[in-house]
């Protein structure tokens, strides 16, 4: 088992839960982010005041998959968050060592 | 002159001053967060300009004598002549002050239309829009009913404004959603109400205003002044009922949004009608207005224009409703057809059409001039970004 | 006929109107963000309910005529025969503008309730009971002490509704509070306020709007209005110190909820006594509310009931005190207990026992006539999801 | 009596009554979400506060008779004498509405300064330093001005509060952030407003409210009410645009908060001059208000004193340019230097200078009390916990 | 080391921690996030516009615990957040190389 | 690679930016948590209600570097997020199998 997370952009959600579902992933977990990196952020003016704002919303999602199913997922997530431009994020993989279902206790490839 | 009447009309003309920044509210909880600024400066940003445009010239064009039926004239030219003295259009109640509640109708009327291209505006686009659509539509539009111009004199009949701001409104609005386009993603992508208790309270703030444009109308604290108020109430809240009974029989819940939005439309609807019909026939009024404004929800979901607020549903609609049904209701100071007058609703008809087909022209041609100076829309990447940061480099929240 | 009297009542009667979208803000606030639509609905459309009930049959069984002195008749049924001449009620406005400023009354009634079942009632059975209660309690009761009932006839003093409409809607909350039952988690989950900042609001749209509520009950721009208005912001400005001044020495901190609260209870403590008090006894009635009202608010913690949001201990113990407090000050135009006349406050505390029953146990039978209707509570699972979602399809914020 | 003047006065009052809940909306959103309520606290309280300090001494000491020009007697001492009959500031409308209309300005004077310290200001030592500056700064001056003291005698014009009111509390604002000191973080971290659409409705609720304000100050329905109405609508709107543009100019973008803070400096600059400018002058007035208020931010940022709010910027500066644009401008029953009277220019300057020295050192002398009996600031810890939680013992929201 | 993660209900949050207390645990850091799973969401309606809501709010739990203790903590998440209805969630776990408390710099066991 | 997990008092965020984008770092994701741990919460008040927050707003920062980064990264947080009172946070270390960059495809090093 592996766990994949994923920073995409936000209104790239909708498409990569479309594909990962074709792939037949049946779950995951999204959470809002913040991001800085190559992608440039804005300045923001308040009266007075000038900011530059360096982070950037971003989406994170995780995904715990077998390692057989690894390869697809990120191949299916590439494809489908790709904008081909600066800031489209980035696909991390982690070694995982087990899934528990908090409602039946079952573990492992059956728990996801 | 009357101190009762001038009490009454400097708190109406303060009532429908709040009914902008309310439509700010309403539309601004209506956007995605990230245009939640944007939208709401279109509408406050309209009491500035608007104010300007009054004093210079507006007042005059719309009510200072008459050239032909169609517009004013250059007569009270930066307000000059327009004084404390009561007015040529009341007894009772300083010209001046006339002149201020008229300013606060032409305020909201642009202001409005800014729902039908909410959340891809360019900014500079939108005041150059804005200037020229108070100056070439508002402004003829207004004197055609109210400043002496034809469709008065024909006897139509509008009593707050119906079809001077909104059926001119609500066409305009149409216009200007063909014209701009779909939001990016409109269909395609989630695009819901970030905050919709404040839009409750856009509501309420404009149910509370509107007292003050459809009481206000009458331009004294008497009779006509009291019926406009209580039609306006019924009307309203009826609608709010209708509105979300109709989205219970359809949809199967009803909703907050529905109810909010059911208000808006009686009270768009009871507008030309207040001070000319009773209590039931208020009730009718308001009615139908809720049903007949979801259904043109419903219906654009169809045709699939991207009318971003539903500004033609609520006031195209609602207006269009309003101005046909004075001419079937109106029994008080004037006969609508159930009272034995079919002409009048024939009257009501053509000042409908006229106020839809000038509008609709009009505003296609100020479209593509400002398209071609200022630009607009803003770029994709600037509409993906939302209006607040692209437009006016601010964000709404910070709450955490 | 009298246009200063007319503007200040077309005026107070806008005020009045506004206070009921106040009331969803400062009730909205305070709950959970997955019920501030369902909560702020539940005041919002009452302004439809009422307004329809009021014209076909509400007005006329509240005020029209007298049937033994315990309810109307229906002799002004659709408001006919309410038109523009000064009414029974004033001899210096219409009367169909007495029946607007009436109507709002009768709005708001009903809305408070809503705050002690807040965040487990169906919409429909809320609707159902609304109906209900606004008929077979808001009117009779309203009658007794305005409409030329027994409590009227009887000398009791209620300047702007401490008996009719706080007294009333307390029991009402009392009883429904203990029929619905707790919410889910009460006690062993965290259940706190989403948006104080939009309570804050609430209170001042509250505040604000309460002027035309205790000065418009003078019915007229006079000297009775002005006592009424600056009593109510003395009491309501010294409440809300003293509540926070309570809260300091009982909890160790002011806070800004209790501020709000504060003022609140001083709002409903001195409408009784509005017009018919001093200075000084508008600052000691202020006073006491603070103290009084958030003491039975840690009443309620201890006796375990969940009034959601504290209708008993706010507008209950409030509108008590303030109905006895008129029996102890009166000064103006009547005379109270400290001014020689005990009779007075024996008359009272009738006037608010008999609203108390009578409340209490006609709430009861409605509740439970709904309960086997459209029942009364949402299931377990619409309460963790929240109203927003599980009775109207919505979500009030997506802020990002 | 008239009740038309009644009528209307009793609305005025009830607006300005509505500004300090706007101000404390409109600060509330511009501060970090961990201050929003500690912040609408400070505001909100004045009204408990000041409502009693005004009723106890407050009234009397204003207005109440002359003790060598600077400051009233205490023959009204708990409003005793102050009553129904037409009082000697009116000839039109109850004594007793007279002081429930100065009230609200008394009220939001102290509040207007918490802009200056938001953010780091003890509630406790707020409280304090609340009561003792009402007392020895704001009654005094206003006594002087239009109370029957020295500077009213002299012949200075203040409308409707511009020295009294916004030099005044500008003054007091620019003393306060010196000895308080900076936020902790000012200009080394990111310190900007959680929400914006709150300011945004404060800044609408204010101009509401500010109607009654300018117009309430003519103390009848009348002439001189309607053209202070109308140069606040004007000149108001003018000043939201001339900010904008700017901002435009300098920074690249007009700015939402922009068009919000040109509305207040408009209706700042407006207040003095409000009743005796023409429509003309109030354009102009209200234009160049928008870009020195501007200005005077920019100016701060470089000064580098940690003015939270900018009140000094907004009130100080838009006052005093009020001030001195009345001895410029004035016409209207009463004569500028434009309009060739130099000598009232010249008045114009020593009453705001003198309110500016005497607001100052007073102000220092209070603060230092305070901070030797309460003390001013919060702790490090409480700051960066932020007030709500340190000072209140709540969070304002939990939107989630 | 490992570090812990669950997916759980909302309102379970207080009756995990307090288990988890119980058990010993002195640290948590607990993140809102959104799940898509087997549990269905709900409908939403805007005017004309109908929207399926997937995504259902949850808490993440992130726990870093001593290898010795994960077993009980897992035991002790299942006993307090299981409802035994569909959307109980999930419990990873993961391996852990390093801890280090940022206020002292000390590491391992030591620095939970 | 290693991912590295810190958990940081809010106002911190900026200090520990600018430090980490001294040290050559240019990327990295953060999000809004809550901590328990040692460092106390406070009370809070509602009308009659009385509640003890525990939970206090955290800022997490997840940083992905090759593992010979990884000891400076640590050093430079500790140097930057440190006010030594209690809660100044964590750190965590965990080893990581794959990156890849959307937008490119390319993995491993080339892909932060
Ligand atoms: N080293 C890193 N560790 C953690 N997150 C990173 C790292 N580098 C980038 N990210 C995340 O990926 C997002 C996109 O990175 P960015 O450099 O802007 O563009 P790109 O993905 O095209 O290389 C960032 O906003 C950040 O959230
Ligand atoms: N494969 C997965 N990877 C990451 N998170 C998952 C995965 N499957 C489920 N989840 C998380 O667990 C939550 C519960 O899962 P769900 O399938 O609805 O019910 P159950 O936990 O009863 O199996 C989801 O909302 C999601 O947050
Ligand atoms: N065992 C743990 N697992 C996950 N996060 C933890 C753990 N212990 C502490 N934390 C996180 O670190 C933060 C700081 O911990 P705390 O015990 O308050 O102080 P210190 O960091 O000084 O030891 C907590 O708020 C929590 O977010």
């Amino acid at each position: 088992m592996k766990k994949i997370e994923a920073i995409i952009k936000p209104f790239k959600l909708d498409e990569v839960k479309e594909e990962l579902q074709a792939l037949g992933i049946t779950g995951m977990t999204v959470t809002e982010v913040r991001g800085f990196g190559r992608q440039k952020g804005h300045k923001e003016v308040y009266r007075g005041a000038e900011y530059q704002v360096d982070f950037i919303p971003k989406i994170k999602i995780e995904i715990v998959v077998s390692s057989a199913m690894v390869e697809s997922v990120v191949q299916s997530i590439i494809k489908s968050a790709k904008t081909g431009k600066i800031g489209d994020g980035k696909i991390f993989i982690l070694p995982l060592e087990e899934v528990v279902r908090i409602r039946t206790g079952e573990s492992g490839d059956d728990a996801v | 002159m009357s101190s009762g009447d001038t009490a009454w009309m400097l708190v109406a003309t303060a009532l429908v001053m709040l009914m902008t920044p309310g439509l700010a509210l309403f539309y601004g909880g209506l956007v995605r967060a990230k245009n939640v600024l944007g939208t709401m400066m279109q509408s406050f940003i309209c009491l500035g300009v608007v104010s300007v445009i009054w004093v210079l010239y507006g007042y005059s064009l719309a009510f200072g004598g008459d050239t032909g039926g169609v517009i004013g004239t250059m007569q009270w030219f930066g307000l000059k002549g327009v004084g404390l003295d009561a007015g040529p259009y009341s007894d009772t109640i300083p010209h001046l002050l006339f002149a201020a509640f008229q300013l606060m109708f032409a305020v909201i009327t642009p202001a409005l239309i800014t729902g039908a291209f909410a959340e891809r505006m360019k900014f500079s686009g939108f005041l150059l829009f804005t200037i020229l659509w108070s100056t070439f539509v508002y402004l003829p539009v207004c004197h055609w009913v109210w400043g002496g111009g034809w469709l008065g004199r024909l006897g139509a009949l509008d009593f707050a404004g119906g079809t001077v701001i909104h059926i001119n409104s609500g066409a305009a609005a149409l216009t200007a959603a063909l014209i701009i386009g779909r939001r990016k993603g409109y269909k395609t992508q989630p695009i819901y109400p970030h905050n919709l208790p404040l839009t409750v309270l856009g509501a309420a703030l404009l149910w509370f205003g509107w007292f003050g444009f459809n009481a206000g109308s009458a331009l004294a604290a008497n009779g006509s002044a009291v019926i406009a108020f209580f039609t306006t109430q019924v009307a309203t809240g009826t609608a709010a009922l209708s509105w979300i009974l109709a989205e219970k029989i359809i949809r199967g819940r009803p909703t907050t949004l529905g109810a909010a939005s059911g208000a808006v439309a009686g009270l768009v609807a009871i507008t030309p009608a207040a001070g000319f019909v009773g209590s039931t026939a208020a009730l009718l009024i308001g009615f139908a207005a809720g049903i007949l404004c979801y259904l043109a929800v419903l219906l654009k979901e169809r045709l699939g224009y991207d009318d971003s607020l539903d500004v033609v549903a609520v006031h195209g609609v609602g207006g269009l409703w309003g101005a046909l049904a004075t001419g079937l209701f109106a029994s008080v100071g004037a006969t609508g057809l159930f009272f034995g007058n079919p002409q009048q609703f024939a009257i009501q008809l053509v000042g409908a059409a006229s106020a839809i087909v000038y509008s609709a022209i009009v505003t296609a041609i100020i479209l593509l001039a400002v398209k071609y100076t200022t630009g607009l829309r803003v770029s994709e990447e600037e509409e993906l970004q939302g209006l607040d940061v692209s437009q006016h480099n601010e964000t709404g929240y910070a709450i955490r």
